[in-house]
């Protein structure tokens, strides 16, 4: 037994000599850490997308927008004479994921970062990009906790919840709707859109006779559209996802609905008027941004897209498009890459016009017009521009 | 005279022959235990030394989460390992934990130092309202009704203003004494430690370490044995003056306030928290860290906690498969090697040579049968 | 009132179906099947791979296909809980509690996300549909798809029972249910009779999984998770072990939860559920039907 | 024998199992300091008395008295911790811990050290392990037990694993000790060595309450032997009374009757 063990006290001493020694020669280096070494080379712009987990599908759309935003510009000369790199990581719609995306993005250097999706997982990483000096242009979140954290370097190209509750008031408004009925899931986005909707509509006069929540992980929902049916409900707003929005569709037609089902732009998908079933997809509206196939030059955008990508522009593949070229014009405009420089040009930009219309921010960052339209389901089962509600 | 050393009352029974009481144990050096002592010793000045080598916040922060699930893990072991109650809704006392904190420093204005012994009291009960009426359960309900309890917090915290609602909690101030904050960084020695991240990987270190100390302290003392018993055979150790239930639920008090202390580390680590990151898979896989690395083994948790954190960050086509992988692993184990990675009763991996060969040696003197039975007292 | 009680009662059936499962493997040899939930989601893609390979299918009359496809899937969910028991369950019959239990969570992780490997992470939509237009019924109305559904619901546990209490092979379960060791004596094959026993319960959660594809007309790779829960719940208020404990636990279940809903609101419906279980578990853990069993030393 | 008080007070004792009786009115007491042994048929309740008396089942009626209060409802632990502990009749040690750690969890109740002792290790932990320790090696070898007491309790005959069952229950320092079949399965030496054990541990002041088969040890050591048999104590005495009292000749061997139709 004796020599057996007397090699594990050699063993345990040389580890710890190895350790000491690390401890004082890395010692100069390591420590500084942090901050952005600028290494001349490419510009990196950082992007936190969910590429795992439930939300998964929405990532790939967004990486796909963002790249063909950043070929666009290299093919044109870049920034300032510098090519722009993109740097993808996973967000999984979920805080301590994105806070770790978000350090990755930050040891390798990305001057700037584009993505965000889940309102949950980008809060976390708001503080942790500041304090990196990286100016942030959100492309999908827009819960108004985004625009609550009051940071300067914080700029969101897709309309905030508040913003798209204006749009469907004015829905509401437009098609007289007597007894509203308000549906979401629970979830950070789609509380933050009813619960403005809501406000709103109390606001403009518009009689709201009741709300409910969902468990989105369900099937069922008789006993909700039960409860909205008793209501006598003529205007229903689910603020949503398609998953169960589909689902509350078809069950609420089939108990015998006839009225108004809008839906928030979550849930503008196709796979919603698959799911919900032919036949079940009239009166069935949406408030949603601009997308390309409704604006002048859209169709050459998404045939852009699709033969580079070979697929149709999912959701929020526009948005990130959109952020890609609202950053690369702020860094142009500012001239360096320093924050405060980017943030103030970002500020003053002036109806910047993209692939979704001209956009300039307010004060907190938001978009200024946030162009909200209301869209249906054509008979092939996409969604179309229904109403530009400029009246 | 042989020390007698029992204080209690003169009633109780004692042993005719007894040895004389054996010197206090020296610190051997020369036995497992001691190399295994020494090994953990190693290792953690190895973690010390990693922030001076690489200081990139990525792998400070994938590192700091990796000490998170150690502490996870060495929590749930103790439900799960030493006491054999199968817990899978874990991450509910995680979620207690964060959230307590949270609230108390956002919203009632604690400071992060007063917030710890809110939680800790908040996780007892918490451990008592869940660990009471499901202790007496046989182990297959119990596993349900702990995952029903997971669920049930997660779902509170998601539908509660109070606890934010489905955004969770933001703006959580990071630890601070005495008016200096952790958030703007500490000069020791000329060596500049700037950046939350790096000081929360130290915290979490040394607080890991604690726990690995504390926790295979507990697990040989009386209370350990007693977690032993009651997982081999709950009749046997009630038959032995153990009160069974009382064992178990102290068993989850201390795994719930262990996995408390970790929640409100990843709170102000984070500075945010929201329900989704409190779901029954958190739980699976710190259940997966605990049985890969070997139920009941200190050193083994630890690998299995590390291996489910940190594997899917370096192998990056892994994340996609770990799900499925995790499931074919965790049914490959419990049928191959049950007792994980890092077997519990071997100090050593390759210990069962050693312990077959220490039996071996028992047979050979326990063979003449008719000797020592039976010796006048 | 009647239309929480008539939605109610329909959800209960599918609890019920998810729950014969539970209750048979339980009764039979004292098995959680963690993975049971998600052989239901199994059927449903099983169904769905039939209908999109024969896209024709979804066109004809739906109810004979339906019937074609639940048979089909019924059959392929079966083999597959034959296939668990086989390859997961058997090695480790004679193994601690603790290790049977955690193995049926690995293999409810490995059903989950390897569906989702396959057919990706969001919902797919049901080629077939069975919707039909409301039959009023009192105050309230069901559909006649609902109608159906529960119909086959029925006839699927009444088969069930008549299986169990008037065949061999049921008595010989039965047998086993109350001592395997004895039952071996008597000559009956145990492992036989248990891989039996999944057969039935996996075919019925098949079946339960291909119906609620065809009404509600999503399936994703969770489904079976939240089932799961609700089906052992369900289980467990009818009294674990009993047949038809599980189907009367599946229709309370179902009651609970649509009232639970109206009353309190849509996000606080699986909160309902688990507190009604761990009720159910700590006041009264044999159920509404079970007996109680001493536990003899 | 001097009249000794009485530690332990069953009277009129039933447990049902469903239609079964199991127990049927059984009466019975032990004194301070004596070896009483419980016989009877196969079924005849002995177990599941015994299982009523150490708590594990819970008897629909009659009463338990041990030195004065009544156990009929306290747990199995409270039962030890008052000073009557119980071996199994099928050896039910911790597979899973060595041999010393077998004895020393019996210690539990009389060990006072708390949880932050352990955690962190302060001298009242230390003290109290060593003293556990030293009493766990000297009831081994009270027992005879000379094998290497680090091994695991799965690696020992099964002579060796009956020895440390009984250290194990020694070690809760209890006044009345139940032995559940201790002779099953041990070769003859084996069994010489059993009774002188039980000698000895009757001689510390324990008295010893023995459930067993073995007609030659029971004779040979008990000095009071009660005969069960239909849930319902039928003699009580002398080895030498019960020898030829007829009631149990015929529990046994069945009377003449039976045999003649």
């Amino acid at each position: 037994m004796e020599k057996r063990f007397g090699s594990f006290k050699r063993v345990g001493t040389i580890v710890v000599a190895a350790a000491c020694m690390a401890l004082t020669a890395g010692c100069s280096g390591g420590v500084a850490g942090g901050g952005n070494s600028d290494t001349g080379g490419a510009l990196k712009f950082g992007m936190l997308a969910p590429f795992s987990g439930s939300e998964s599908a929405f990532g790939e759309y967004m990486k796909n927008g963002a790249t063909l935003a950043v070929d666009e510009i290299n093919a044109a000369g870049g920034v300032n004479g510098q090519q722009i790199e993109l740097i993808a990581e996973d967000e999984a719609c979920d805080a301590t994921t994105a806070v770790a995306g978000a350090n990755k993005l930050v040891s390798q250097g990305v001057i700037a970062s584009v993505g965000g999706y889940c309102s949950g997982a980008t809060l976390p990483t708001l503080p942790i990009f500041l304090q990196a000096k990286i100016p942030m242009v959100i492309a999908a979140a827009n819960s108004d906790d985004l625009v609550a954290a009051k940071q300067p370097n914080v700029f969101l190209v897709n309309g905030t919840g508040t913003q798209q509750a204006q749009a469907a008031v004015k829905f509401a408004e437009k098609s007289a709707a007597k007894s509203i009925y308000v549906i979401d899931e629970g979830d950070a986005y789609s509380t933050n859109l009813s619960k403005a909707f809501i406000s709103q509509a109390k606001e403009a006069g518009l009689n709201v006779s009741g709300s409910t929540t969902v468990t989105p992980t369900d099937k069922d929902f008789s006993t909700d559209v039960d409860k909205m049916m008793k209501a006598g409900t003529d205007f229903v707003y689910y603020t949503g996802y398609y998953q169960a929005g589909s689902l509350v569709n078809h069950q609420a037609k089939a108990a015998g609905y006839k009225g108004i089902f809008l839906i928030g732009d979550g849930a503008v998908d196709a796979k919603f008027a698959e799911i919900t079933g032919k036949g079940f997809t009239d009166n069935v509206y949406g408030t949603f941004t601009m997308t390309p196939d409704m604006l002048q030059d859209g169709g050459a955008w998404s045939a852009a897209y699709k033969d580079k990508f070979g697929t149709d522009p999912g959701p929020y593949a526009l948005q990130s498009y959109n952020a890609v070229k609202v950053m690369a014009e702020g860094i142009k405009q500012a001239g360096s890459t320093d924050m405060d420089k980017v943030d103030a040009a970002l500020h003053n930009l002036k109806d910047f016009s993209t692939a979704s219309g001209s956009i300039s921010f307010t004060e907190q960052g938001t978009l200024t017009d946030a162009k909200f339209v209301i869209v249906t389901i054509a008979p092939d089962g996409k969604f179309v521009l229904s109403d530009r509600l400029e009246g | 005279m042989p020390l007698v050393l029992k204080e209690s009352s003169s009633e109780l029974l004692v042993p005719p022959n007894r040895h004389q009481m054996p010197p206090p144990a020296p610190f051997r050096w020369r036995s497992e235990k001691g190399a295994l002592n020494v090994l953990g010793i190693a290792v953690f000045i190895l973690a010390l030394a990693v922030p001076f080598i690489t200081a990139s916040p990525y792998v400070i922060s994938i590192l700091t989460a990796g000490l998170i699930y150690v502490m996870l893990a060495l929590g749930l072991n103790v439900v799960v390992g030493y006491a054999g109650l199968l817990d899978l809704g874990y991450v509910a006392f995680f979620a207690v934990g964060a959230y307590t904190s949270g609230i108390l420093t956002t919203t009632f204005g604690f400071s992060m130092l007063e917030a710890v012994p809110v939680t800790i009291l908040v996780c007892i009960v918490a451990g008592i309202i869940i660990g009471g009426p499901t202790l007496r359960l046989r182990s297959d309900y119990l596993a349900i009704v702990t995952l029903g309890f997971g669920e049930i917090i997660r779902l509170t915290a998601r539908n509660l203003e109070i606890t934010g609602g489905a955004t969770g909690i933001s703006g959580i101030p990071s630890w601070s004494f005495f008016g200096w904050d952790m958030a703007d960084g500490l000069v020791i020695a000329g060596i500049e430690f700037n950046g939350k991240i790096l000081l929360y990987y130290f915290v979490a270190l040394v607080v890991g370490l604690v726990g690995v100390g504390g926790i295979s302290r507990l697990s040989r003392g009386k209370m350990g044995r007693a977690w032993k018993a009651v997982r081999d055979d709950e009749d046997a150790a009630e038959a032995m003056g153990i009160n069974t239930y009382f064992t178990k639920i102290t068993a989850y008090i201390i795994g719930a306030v262990w996995a408390g202390l970790a929640g409100q580390l990843m709170g102000t680590y984070l500075s945010a928290i929201s329900p989704t990151s409190f779901t029954f898979l958190y739980s699976a896989l710190i259940l997966m860290a605990v049985v890969l690395g070997g139920m009941g083994s200190t050193p083994g948790v630890i690998i299995g906690a590390l291996f489910v954190s940190l594997a899917p960050e370096f192998l990056r086509e892994f994340a996609e498969w770990r799900y499925v992988l995790f499931g074919v692993l965790l049914v490959v184990t419990m049928i191959f090697r049950p007792q994980g990675i890092w077997p519990a009763n071997a100090v050593f991996p390759w210990s069962p040579a050693l312990a077959a060969r220490r039996a071996r040696r028992a047979k050979a003197t326990e063979a003449p049968e008719d000797s020592a039975a039976g010796r006048p007292a | 009132m009647t239309q929480i009680i008539l939605n109610g009662l329909f959800v209960g059936s599918f609890y019920a179906l998810v729950a014969l499962g539970y209750s048979m493997v339980y009764g039979v040899i004292k098995l959680l099947n963690f993975a049971h939930g998600d052989i239901y989601m199994l059927g449903a893609f099983v169904g769905l791979v039939i209908l999109t390979a024969f896209p024709g299918l979804g066109a004809g009359a739906t109810i004979p296909v339906l019937m074609l496809v639940l048979l089909i899937s019924m059959l392929a969910s079966g083999f597959v809980g034959v296939g668990i028991e086989r390859v997961a369950y058997r090695p480790l019959r004679s193994a601690p509690r603790l290790a049977v239990l955690i193995t049926a969570v690995g293999m409810s992780f490995t059903l989950e996300y390897g569906i989702r490997q396959i057919f990706g992470p969001s919902p797919q939509a049901y080629p077939l549909r069975v919707t039909g237009d409301p039959l009023p019924v009192f105050d309230a109305q069901l559909s006649s798809a609902q109608l159906v559904l529960m119909v086959v619901a029925a006839l699927l546990m009444a088969g069930l029972g008549l299986y169990v209490d008037r065949t061999r092979e049921g008595r010989a379960m039965r047998a086993i249910a109350l001592d395997q060791r004895a039952s071996t004596l008597m000559g009956i094959d145990v492992n036989r009779t248990i891989s039996r026993v999944f057969f039935i319960g996996s075919a019925l959660a098949g079946a339960g999984g291909v119906m609620a594809g065809a009404f509600y007309g999503s399936v994703d790779f969770l489904m079976g998770f939240t089932i799961g829960l609700k089906a052992f719940t369900a289980a467990v208020i009818g009294g674990i072990g009993s047949l038809y404990g599980a189907m009367i636990g599946g229709l309370i279940l179902g009651l609970l939860e649509s009232f639970g809903t109206t009353w309190v609101g849509g996000e606080w419906r699986d909160v309902f559920s688990f507190a009604c279980l761990i009720l159910f578990l700590t006041f009264r853990p044999t159920g509404v039907l079970g007996t109680r069993v001493v536990e003899r030393m | 024998m001097s009249v000794r008080n009485t530690l332990l007070e069953v009277k009129d004792l039933h447990l049902q199992f469903g239609g079964v009786k199991a127990v049927d009115g059984l009466t019975m007491s032990v004194h301070e300091n004596e070896i009483v042994s419980v016989i009877g048929p196969n079924g005849a309740g002995k177990t599941s008395a015994f299982n009523c008396i150490s708590g594990f089942y819970r008897p629909t009626a009659g009463s338990i008295t041990f030195m004065g209060k009544s156990i009929m409802r306290a747990r199995p632990s409270r039962i030890t911790q008052m000073g009557m502990a119980r071996t199994f009749q099928n050896l039910r040690l911790f597979a899973d811990m060595s041999i010393v750690d077998n004895v020393k969890t019996a210690a539990h109740a009389t060990m006072s050290q708390a949880w932050y002792d352990a955690f962190l290790h302060t001298p009242r932990f230390r003290r109290t392990e060593r003293a556990c320790e030293a009493d766990a090696l000297a009831w081994l070898d009270f027992v005879g037990f000379s094998g290497d007491p680090e091994a695991f309790v799965g690696q020992l005959p099964y002579g060796g694993q009956r020895k440390v069952e009984i250290a194990r229950a020694l070690a809760t320092s209890p006044k009345v000790l139940l032995l559940d079949e201790p002779a099953a399965g041990l070769n003859h030496t084996e069994t010489q060595h059993l009774m002188a054990l039980i000698r000895q541990i009757r001689d510390l002041g324990v008295s010893i309450v023995l459930i067993e088969h073995d007609m030659g040890l029971v004779m040979d050591i008990s000095e009071r032997i009660i005969v069960l048999n239909y849930g319902r104590e039928i003699a009580d005495g002398t080895p030498e009374e019960i020898r030829n009292n007829p009631q149990v000749i015929e529990a046994y061997l069945g009377s003449d009757e039976e045999d003649a139709q």
